[in-house]
């Protein structure tokens, strides 16, 4: 049943995704200060907003595991949060080559690309954390008060740099203008409609491995003890 | 609620006792810390003024690989004997039992930041005296914003395999929002220069209040699997 | 009221169920012998009764309530672990311990108990110094130190020296003369079942047997496996 | 094709590279994984018999 769902999610998102590419691509008029690349924004913030509610569905997980105890929850958190892991990839490497073009530079501090940065951090260490707990238990409670922590983190990281950013002499390039044109709402909402189908895909098909890893380590005990 | 409070000063007392008797973890974290010291001293030549901006951030560094040694012991040092299990199986609240182990891992980390101020001056003759109260106040939030989270992970690495290589990945990260802000203060009273200190000292405080109660918090879920 | 109640009691380790269903009741006074082979769950349901651990379904009752901060002033709980310090001194040891379990008066209870497991003279010693039965004395002081009403005990004679069985076995009956009551979980069956009032048989995490100990158990304490052996559950 | 539209492609294929190796890997895994589990659940048949 299961299968049937992951192909459904992961086919009607690449069907959305091409048609939205078709519309930025071709039929949008290119942004007028930037050019071109000023339509990078509408790949790259998307993966951000995606990524964030994945965390967001993480972190809720977590909290459901630690009040519950149930393991479903705990594989959702951490098929979730790789996923996530994947839009931040992506957000961070666009706005990279974004960066690159407006101000010559690969990276700069700016308080959005940082706090996705932050994010991809903390995460990593989560999910590095996993692998070496091997008792399941505890590996749900360790990884459940970390995704709790981390996410706690992410405000006082935007806030941190922000302060940075106003004391640093020179004011660090902000990468949109804030003020999107107004008929790009639909592509950008569009594409986050898209990440949110392919990443749903991916977080099912992640886990049905991470309920499959846990029959193993019952069936594991099972050997165990007869 | 005052029972579960002298509990804890009880806990603190008594990690402050073996670890005075056997000093081992603050001899290790104070020679840690002036080995940094010196190799930063020949990394960069801070007498020249316009490197003087890094030195709030060296300083800061400097505290928390050397702090870091001694808050990921916090709770190791209850797994010989088992010992962990009698105190969670004790009358004692989680919370209480994270308090005691938080209040004697920042003593020990204030004693060993204590010791290196004076030789980070002494070494990049850098004149903190003068504004050493400020820095003092400083110091005291920002340790307590490292220890709380530094034993809190300790807590929850309690028995992961590869758990020193593990620490640094997990707690550094969550720390960055609170070393920026002390890096900033620390470089700016380093300086004497006459700048605001208020945005820095509220991010600051603002980390600790947050960690501080979702540590006491979620503690007890770490302790009782 | 029963001194002990365990409720159809589950506890799973990922998705593996180490307590089916455990239900289990001790009334005061009583010494349960908690027998079983080793994964049949014994320590789990151990720990779960001194609130080192939660049960994910079913609930655990001491003198009726749920086991919160003040019943565990009433519990005692021997692990595997010896649970002191090597780096402080007996006494310091205990005097800690008998301020956390709120004990009136920690210092002269801690001294008391020392006697009592024949460590006074050397009271001032580092724990990191004892001999291992002194070690396994030293542990015994503290699981009795605040006179606890219920003692858990998770294979207390494993490994102890003649002495230190002496030692244990005085306190358990003294303990057991002032209606304190006994869960021990074990495999030295003849020590548990000299004095065990009631025997408890775990089965892969569920009780199969919970009734008096009678004489033929105490005559050939094998008896009680072979029963559950044949007749595979 | 100046630079600007260059970067602008290189972004957005940039982004379905990344989904795509990241499909390639779970697929890897679920795979290694499924073989794993059919090995343990054979042992435990030979051992019930």
């Amino acid at each position: 049943m299961r299968e049937k769902k992951i192909y459904v999610l992961a086919i009607l998102g690449t069907i959305l995704m091409v048609a939205t590419m078709y519309d930025i691509l071709v039929a949008m008029p290119d942004e007028a200060q930037q050019g071109p690349i000023g339509k990078m924004l509408l790949v790259h913030v998307p993966a951000a907003f995606a990524a964030f509610t994945f965390y967001g569905v993480a972190v809720w997980n977590s909290i459901k595991f630690l009040v519950k105890k149930d393991f479903h929850a705990d594989s959702l958190a951490v098929s979730n949060i790789e996923v996530a892991q994947v839009f931040t990839l992506i957000n961070l490497v666009t706005g990279s080559l974004w960066g690159h073009i407006i101000w010559g530079i690969w990276w700069t501090w700016d308080f959005r690309l940082t706090s996705q940065f932050m994010c991809f951090m903390l995460y990593l260490g989560y999910l590095l954390m996993r692998p070496a707990v091997s008792d399941a238990t505890q590996r749900a409670t360790m990884s459940a008060i970390l995704a709790i922590l981390a996410v706690a983190d992410i405000p006082l990281v935007f806030f941190a740099i922000r302060l940075r950013d106003a004391r640093m002499q020179h004011p660090s390039p902000v990468l949109e203008t804030g003020k999107m044109d107004p008929s790009w709402w639909p592509p950008f909402l569009l594409m986050w409609v898209v990440y949110l189908l392919i990443g749903g895909a991916l977080i099912m098909l992640r886990l049905r491995q991470e309920t499959v890893r846990r029959e193993m380590d019952s069936l594991r005990r099972e050997l165990h003890a007869m | 609620m005052k029972r579960d409070l002298l509990a804890a000063l009880f806990i603190a007392r008594k990690d402050l006792r073996t670890e005075f008797r056997t000093k081992e973890a603050l001899n290790a974290a104070v020679s840690f810390a002036l080995v940094v010291l010196v190799l930063f001293s020949f990394a960069f030549d801070l007498e020249r003024s316009e490197l003087y901006d890094i030195s709030g951030g060296l300083l800061w560094i400097i505290f928390l690989f050397a702090g870091s040694l001694i808050v990921n012991r916090s709770f190791t040092r209850e797994v010989p004997n088992d010992c962990l299990d009698v105190l969670v199986a004790s009358p004692v609240p989680a919370w209480a039992l994270f308090l005691g182990k938080s209040i004697s891992s920042f003593t020990l980390l204030m004693v060993v930041e204590l010791i290196s101020l004076p030789f980070y001056g002494l070494f990049n003759n850098i004149i903190w005296m003068k504004t050493f109260w400020p820095h003092f106040g400083l110091m005291l939030l920002t340790t307590w914003g490292i220890t709380v989270t530094g034993v809190a992970f300790s807590a929850v690495t309690v028995n992961v395999r590869l758990r020193e290589l593990m620490l640094p990945v997990l707690h550094y990260p969550l720390l960055i929002p609170l070393l920026i802000g002390a890096m900033e203060m620390s470089t700016a009273l380093l300086r004497g220069d006459a700048v605001d200190n208020g945005p820095n000292l509220r991010l600051v405080a603002v980390f600790d209040a947050i960690f501080t109660a979702l540590s006491l918090y979620l503690i007890e879920f770490i302790l009782v699997t | 009221m029963n001194a002990i109640e365990a409720d159809r009691v589950w506890k799973y380790f990922g998705d593996y169920p180490a307590l089916r269903g455990a239900t289990f009741e001790a009334a005061p006074g009583a010494c349960v012998a908690l027998l079983g082979r080793n994964g049949a769950g014994k320590t789990t349901l151990l720990r779960i009764l001194a609130n080192l651990s939660k049960p994910t379904k079913g609930e655990v009752k001491i003198f009726g309530e749920p086991g919160g901060g003040k019943t565990r002033e009433r519990i005692g709980y021997l692990g595997h672990g010896i649970g002191v310090y090597d780096d402080l001194s007996a006494i310091e040891n205990l005097t800690l311990f008998g301020q956390l379990m709120g004990v009136a008066d920690p210092a002269t209870a801690a001294a008391a108990a020392l006697e009592r497991v024949g460590l006074g003279r050397v009271r001032e010693g580092f724990a990191r110094e004892f001999s291992r039965g002194m070690r396994q004395r030293l542990a015994i002081a503290r699981a009795f130190l605040h006179k606890p009403e219920v003692l858990l005990l998770d294979e207390p004679f494993t490994s102890l020296d003649d002495r230190a069985v002496a030692v244990l076995h005085d306190l358990l009956r003294d303990a057991l003369a002032k209606g304190a009551t006994i869960v021990m979980s074990t495999h030295q069956i003849r020590e548990a079942m000299e004095l065990a009032t009631q025997v408890a048989l775990l089965e892969r995490g569920r009780i199969v047997h919970s009734g008096p100990r009678t004489v033929e158990m105490l005559a050939d304490p094998g008896w009680l496996y072979r029963k559950y052996e044949e007749k595979p559950q | 094709m100046e630079a600007n539209q260059l970067y602008f492609f290189y972004g957005y294929s940039a982004a379905w590279i990344i989904v795509l190796v990241y499909v390639f890997m779970l697929v890897r895994r679920g795979r290694r994984i499924d073989s794993e589990l059919a090995r343990l659940k054979s042992l435990v048949e030979d051992r019930e018999r």
